[in-house]
């Protein structure tokens, strides 16, 4: 019952941080803020929708395989946030005008 | 318990139609592109949840193929060919 | 129970609401890279609906296929500076109004022919109950895996065989694509993520044995690497540089499959019928080569052809 | 120990942890695990050593989990105000890391934490970043992460806390 209890806890900060992460790309005015604030609270919020979730699963394989969904998760967000930084900054710079 | 994930699976998937229209409405490659990496974090979030609510744990699998292979789509669109524009 | 039902109502809805919305943005939009970018988009959601229907295979397959590579190859086929052009449709209204019609009977049609179909499902359903019972015999304990290569063989082979023609016609009339332009921060990442792809390609094909995951899948991710290979700034993406190696490699799924057949013909057994002693170890050999071959020809087709030699 | 065997292991691991322990899946994984390491060796890289400290790792642990709570809640904060507050600047800094994986991997710490986005290396041995709030304290917070690097690869920090 108390795990129950945790995990709605996480699971609801998940999501507040999901909805956090959507108002952030709604409201910043410009791209890289925009980036700034997908890549922060999304990870956040998958993080905390899957410790949420660890009090739920069946077992320890369950678990390890969340685990490990959460951190290639946080790699490819690092590495996905780097690409489009990088991609921005040659927009900007005027190097590629197919914006 | 399940009816609450469930809901919780409800108002992930809420977020990812909100975002899909913020998504629309704008022009510019880059912001879509942005969109695109919500969407993406939001589609295993919302597979995580239901491979515990249907329990089935081969959606697990698929949320990491889904991760994995975001970032190789990613690194298509942003890198740029030699000689050229991206 | 009945706010349960509810709530996969509604989920449902939003589901159905964000394909429908994806599909015609994508449809509609005149900038080609914004289509693509809403059709991988497509996938992920196509995956979700997949999942939510009870059909992890296929939300594998689409997730790997669809929502990954697909983007990819897409993109690929993008010449240089030409995203940006709107295509060259006949823009006469009547002309737009005909299409439009055409369309929408072609709909009805379909629709109508699921609808008279809908009454037969539930011989479909005993089928599966008949897939059940012989699956002890397949070699294999997932029902999919034991359809896709033993039980319909021939249609995974067929299947194979259109990717080898496929890569036929394009090393044929494509253009091999210039390199990309490397970045430091990125290749360094490929030394980690590019093993992290080919262990998850084979994961995929031993799930595959009794649990979602195969070929196809493996295949995807394989060619991810490639792909990915190919952007860190190695020119032949991870292909080997001899030119019969790569003939072989683009050939063996499907040479050895027909191989592995036309034996067994000769055998006495029937063409792809395998003994069930060693069911299991054919599929596996099959499956494995399969896989390298669905490599490398998503990773060429990727390519647009094997490089000659670049200048650095 | 030479690095390829440390990856051969690594990736070892990482295949008995994915099929659950199963060693007969092996006959399937030890070709891939084959492959991953041919491809792992084709990237041909310059020889870098690269050591970890376990105590040094789990510190580091700590301090990310810590910081990425913190860089989610400092959007959260923004968002929900009623006025977006952001002051976004680019932002140079010195790397003391030499070309190579640590260099990335601090490049790539740096867009998880709170405020701070790599963008690429401008000149020699300088980090181009963006960040959403040029009035905080961004300097002692990258200096912070470059002790915990460090610390993670056992190196010797010759640079200490400003």
């Amino acid at each position: 019952m108390i795990l129950d209890a945790l995990s709605v806890l996480l699971l609801l900060l998940g999501l507040f941080f999901f909805v956090s992460g959507l108002l952030g790309l709604w409201r910043f005015p410009d791209t890289f803020a925009r980036l700034h604030a997908l890549t922060k609270a999304d990870n956040l919020g998958l993080g905390l929708v899957m410790t949420g979730l660890l009090f739920q699963v069946p077992d320890v394989l369950w678990a390890i395989k969340f685990i490990l969904v959460w951190l290639l998760a946080l790699v490819a967000s690092a590495v996905n946030a780097h690409l489009i930084a990088v991609f921005l900054h040659r927009q900007q710079e005027g190097h590629d005008e197919s914006a | 318990m399940n009816t609450v994930l469930l809901a919780v699976v409800v108002v992930l998937a809420l977020v990812l139609l909100i975002s899909l229209l913020i998504m629309l409405s704008r022009t510019r490659l880059t912001d879509r592109l942005l969109a695109v990496q919500l969407l993406g974090t939001l589609g295993v979030a919302i597979l995580l949840m239901l491979a515990v609510v249907m329990q089935q744990r081969a959606f697990l699998d698929t949320a990491l193929v889904l991760v994995l292979l975001a970032v190789v789509v990613t690194a298509v669109f942003t890198h740029r060919q030699r000689g050229g524009k991206s | 129970m009945n706010l349960l039902d509810g709530l996969w109502g509604v989920l449902d809805l939003l589901l159905v609401a964000v394909l429908l919305l994806l599909a015609m943005a994508a449809v509609l939009s005149s900038d080609r890279r914004r289509s693509m970018m809403l059709f991988i988009v497509f996938g992920l959601v196509l995956a979700l609906v997949w999942a939510r229907l009870h059909a992890p295979d296929i939300a594998l397959a689409e997730a790997a296929i669809g929502a990954g590579l697909g983007g990819a190859l897409l993109m690929a086929t993008l010449r240089r500076d030409t995203h940006q052009q709107t295509d060259q449709f006949p823009q006469h209204p009547v002309v737009l109004w005909g299409v439009g019609v055409l369309v929408m009977v072609l709909g009805t049609a379909i629709a109508w022919g699921l609808f008279s179909v809908l009454p037969t499902v539930e011989q479909t359903w005993r089928k599966g109950a008949a897939v059940d019972a012989q699956l002890a015999f397949s070699g294999v304990s997932h029902p999919v895996t034991a359809v896709l290569l033993n039980f319909r063989a021939w249609d995974t082979l067929l299947e194979l065989a259109v990717l080898l023609a496929a890569i036929f016609g394009i090393r044929a009339l494509g253009y091999v694509r210039s390199a990309y332009v490397t970045e430091v921060a990125f290749s360094q990442l490929a030394v980690w993520l590019v093993p992290l792809l080919i262990l998850m390609a084979g994961y995929v094909l031993w799930a595959g044995a009794h649990s979602p995951g195969g070929a196809f899948q493996a295949g995807a991710l394989l060619a991810g690497a490639g792909i990915l290979l190919r952007l860190a700034g190695y020119s032949h993406a991870g292909l080997p540089t001899t030119r019969w190696l790569v003939r072989l490699g683009l050939v063996a799924g499907t040479g050895v499959f027909l191989l592995v057949g036309l034996g067994l013909l000769g055998w006495g057994q029937g063409f792809l019928h395998y003994p069930i002693a060693y069911a299991k170890w054919w599929i596996l050999l099959i499956e494995m080569l399969a896989t390298v071959s669905i490599g490398m020809t998503l990773t060429l087709a990727f390519m647009g052809g094997i490089p000659q030699k670049e200048a650095a | 120990m030479p690095l390829i065997i440390i990856v051969f292991i690594l990736l070892l691991a990482l295949w008995l942890l994915l099929t659950s322990g199963d060693l007969g899946s092996l006959l399937v994984g030890l070709p891939f695990i084959m492959l991953a390491l041919w491809s792992y060796r084709l990237q041909r890289h310059a020889p870098y050593p690269l050591t970890f400290s376990f105590l040094g790792a789990l510190r580091f642990v700590g301090f990310f989990l810590r910081e990425s709570l913190r860089g989610g809640l400092d959007i959260a904060l923004r968002v929900w105000q009623p006025r977006v507050s952001l002051s976004v600047a680019f932002y140079e800094y010195r790397l003391i890391f030499p070309q190579g994986p640590i260099r990335s991997f601090f490049m790539y710490c740096i867009s998880l934490l709170p405020g701070t986005l790599s963008v690429c290396v401008s000149e020699k041995d300088t980090l181009r970043l963006h960040v959403l709030d040029d009035r905080g304290a961004v300097a002692e917070d990258l200096s912070r992460l470059e002790q915990r690097v460090c610390e993670l690869f056992a190196l010797p920090c010759y640079k200490r806390t400003l």
